[in-house]
């Protein structure tokens, strides 16, 4: 299979097997002295509180969500910008349209008030 | 065809003779080559952080006004090598409590989601791990992995704080990735091609950095953010808090996050390097290609320059402040500039090269003139606004 | 079998295990991450295929946006459904039975085609995402859906904002 | 080389898993897991029968495309629906999702 992807299947593999060892050999070198107070969660010095699944803020989401249609959007953009050189005039207007389309809900998100931090 | 300027290719050609010789048919020796290449391109690359890792200490210190590790050996360019057998040599801790296979498993994407970035760069004109055709779009998947460490190391250490460190970390290069996406597109744009190598090859006569500064400087400002460092720091503030989401990891663990940070910021710098300063082109490259990887490198250390200035110069910011800055400023500025680069090209795509040149420059000049424009009226009216609110107060004390 | 063949069947084994292990998870982080897993393994599939640039958008949107939000989901409303606990309904054989049926149904349909068994013809020699532009952006072809999709994210964003924001008030 | 059937017979397989998932998981979020995998499986047969059948043609990945795009909107407003019935109901489970019920 003559596949530029074979070579960058070869080279995320090498890329993941080469800190794996280093890991194994460090564990091989460190010394191993386990002990309950050593393992503890870490607290700034005091005993552990609670569970550590706190509940986070919804306000993350909300910059998930614009990340995921902003970059689903920008992924159809590739396909234009390698495209639009070859293509009327017109082609490049309907990338634009695109883009505004984007903006528009970029615009919402903002009046909203969802993007300020609270 | 011994030509010691093109060294890369000669070396190529001369291994790949010596296993035809060996009995393997051409594409079979071609194979095996670029196998070799993909297995020694991210060792290659995991060897960089070395010398890296002393000369940011030493410009850090020199822009601080200190000396810097200057101990172990001469100048201390030892000290990485000692600091590298302390970590070898730590206990390896794993908190009780953590899932153990994906807290292991984080540091070792933080590495590969780094490293597996140098797969496409071009370094000279015939030395590339690979040309794959969709390569910017390969940079961004792979940086995806930077991110998915970051929140497996969060999740898996049973620590509400590496959680809390791990939310802020993502929602922070998450936001920043699309302005950095939304950069990456207009080298794609200006050259009509998505592959790297297609890009510096059409970076002969101009750089992108004069045909667009506002995506360079848009690429420069999110990659930074996307490292996370300073001043885009807040989440991992050595000076104020204890750690964010690598605050259970220890020892080499710890390690491979902090030497990914600094492989990846320089990676972000030979990237920017290929991407809007000309990559490996400069001149006589044609005559001696192999001259192309000592440019490339001079660009992209000086980029890693400017991102290591960023860090010593500028105050960290707030999370508000961070967050307010992508989706209002940086964000809004590339939708806006992707579009007009592309009528402006396409409108002068028969026109001759520096006329199309200059216009493009110039749609950069208004857009930015207007930004700052929007920015200085918004500027006024809110200290006006909090001057009036300040008066009255002010008044009956 | 050719390397190639072996190489198909090792990513399509991660797939579907992993895939196993989405539905069949107790730990519904686990469940997330078996679900990266083998979404990364349709990616591989897709290079195999020689779709490069479904494969580099397959990680992009689903390992690099869709799998943050469903974390980031799942962080939001854990408490009770975190581990242990009952995953499936009483009656999950049925839905069992019936996935198995189906499966069966079309692996006897896909046996019975004829010509299924071909080898892909040679790619045309042109950049394939040259083509995919000139097919999304050439108005007898597919101009309108492309328009189409940026409205329907719209109207997924502002709809998603609505609906995750109203309950602050 | 491959052949065609082997593709068709891996995304038949994730396609009734997706399907197993969306019917028997009581968490929703799971449920949106199997849909999601459901969905692969048949981008898997639209990038196998355009490579197999008519690669000079862009019918398939166009498809697969705007699938990747249907997936993202489904996922966006799919998983805020969940949380925002998690905050009135304080749960995800499917079935006492019932709001509808009066």
């Amino acid at each position: 299979m003559d596949n530029a992807w074979a070579v960058v299947g070869i080279f995320m593999i090498v890329a993941i097997v080469l800190p794996v060892a280093a890991l194994i050999m460090a564990r091989l070198l460190g010394p191993k002295k386990p002990s309950p107070i050593k393992q503890q969660t870490y607290e700034c010095g005091v005993e552990t509180v609670g569970e550590s699944w706190v509940q986070f803020k919804a306000q993350y989401y909300v910059y998930a969500l614009a990340f995921v249609v902003f970059e689903v959007e920008v992924v159809f953009l590739f396909p234009w910008a390698r495209a639009y050189g070859q293509l009327p005039f017109f082609a490049t207007l309907e990338g634009a349209l695109f883009i505004l389309i984007l903006a528009v809900g970029l615009l919402y998100v903002w009046r909203k008030g969802a993007l300020e931090w609270q | 065809m011994v030509n010691l300027g093109d060294f890369f290719y000669t070396l190529g050609m001369w291994l790949q003779g010596l296993l035809m010789r060996a009995g393997l048919s051409e594409s079979a020796a071609r194979g095996v080559f670029s196998a070799l290449v993909a297995a020694l391109l991210p060792l290659l690359a995991l060897l960089t952080a070395v010398p890296l890792i002393w000369l940011e200490r030493k410009w850090i210190a020199r822009l601080q006004d200190r000396m810097g590790p200057n101990r172990v050996g001469p100048f201390g360019l030892f000290q990485v090598f000692a600091d590298m057998i302390k970590i070898f040599t730590k206990e390896d801790i794993t908190p009780l409590g953590a899932d153990r296979i994906v807290f292991a498993l984080a540091p070792v994407l933080a590495v590969a989601g780094v490293v597996g970035l140098w797969a496409v760069i071009p370094f000279a004109a015939n030395a590339f791990g690979v040309d794959l055709n969709v390569g910017v779009l390969y940079l961004v998947a792979v940086g995806t992995l930077s991110t998915l460490a970051i929140m497996l190391a969060g999740w898996s250490a049973n620590n509400k704080y590496a959680l809390l460190g791990a939310y802020r970390t993502v929602a922070q290069m998450i936001s920043y990735e699309v302005p950095l996406v939304l950069s990456l597109l207009v080298p794609v744009l200006l050259s009509g091609s998505l592959g790297l190598n297609g890009i510096v090859a059409a970076q002969r006569e101009v750089w992108f950095v004069f045909s667009a500064p506002l995506a360079a400087l848009l690429f420069l400002i999110s990659s930074q953010a996307e490292v996370s460092r300073a001043p885009f720091d807040l989440l991992e503030a050595e000076s104020e808090i204890v750690a964010g989401f690598n605050i259970e990891y220890s020892g080499m663990k710890f390690g491979f996050f902090f030497v990914g940070e600094f492989l990846h910021s320089f990676t972000m710098g030979l990237l920017g390097a290929t991407l809007f300063l000309g990559g490996w082109t400069g001149p006589g490259v044609d005559a001696y290609p192999a001259l192309g990887a000592v440019y490339l490198i001079l660009k992209g250390t000086f980029v890693y320059f400017i991102f290591v200035w960023a860090r010593a110069t500028f105050p960290r910011i707030r999370i508000d402040q961070m967050l307010d800055f992508n989706w209002k400023l940086l964000t809004p500025l590339g939708l806006f500039l992707i579009p007009l680069l592309a009528v402006v090209n396409r409108g002068l795509s028969e026109s001759s090269l520096w006329l199309r040149n200059a216009a493009l420059l110039g749609a950069n000049v208004f857009l930015a003139a207007l930004v700052l424009i929007i920015l200085g009226t918004r500027g006024r009216s809110a200290r006006m606004r909090a001057a009036s609110a300040a008066g009255p107060a002010a008044s009956r004390r | 079998m050719t390397i190639p063949q072996v190489i198909f069947v090792v990513i399509a084994a991660v797939v579907l295990v992993s895939a196993v292990r989405v539905v069949a998870s107790r730990n519904i982080v686990h469940a997330a991450l078996w679900l990266i897993l083998s979404l990364f393994g349709v990616a591989a599939l897709f290079a195999v295929l020689e779709a490069g640039f479904m494969a580099v958008v397959q990680v992009v949107i689903y390992v690099g946006a869709i799998a943050t939000l469903i974390i980031f989901a799942i962080m939001l409303t854990r408490r009770e459904m975190r581990e242990g606990g009952l995953q499936t309904h009483r009656w999950w054989p049925l839905p069992a039975l019936l996935a198995m049926a189906l499966f069966a149904g079309l692996a006897w349909l896909l046996g019975s085609l004829p010509g299924t068994g071909a080898t892909p013809p040679a790619l045309a020699g042109d950049d394939s995402v040259l083509l995919l532009g000139q097919a999304l952006l050439s108005p007898e072809h597919y101009v309108l859906p492309f328009e189409v999709a940026s409205v329907l994210l719209l109207a997924a964003l502002v709809g998603a904002i609505v609906i995750a924001g109203d309950s602050r008030k | 080389m491959v052949p065609l059937s082997w593709y068709l017979i891996v995304a038949a397989a994730l396609f009734c898993l997706g399907l197993y998932g969306v019917l028997a998981r009581r968490n929703s979020v799971a449920i949106l897991m199997g849909i999601e995998l459901m969905l692969n499986a048949v981008n898997l047969n639209l990038v196998a029968f355009w490579r197999y059948l008519e690669p000079a043609r862009m019918s398939g990945q166009v498809f697969a495309v705007m699938v990747f795009a249907v997936a993202a909107a489904e996922a966006a407003v799919g998983l805020a629906l969940i949380i925002s019935l998690y905050r009135l109901r304080r749960t995800v489970v499917a079935d006492e999702a019932d709001l509808l019920r009066g």
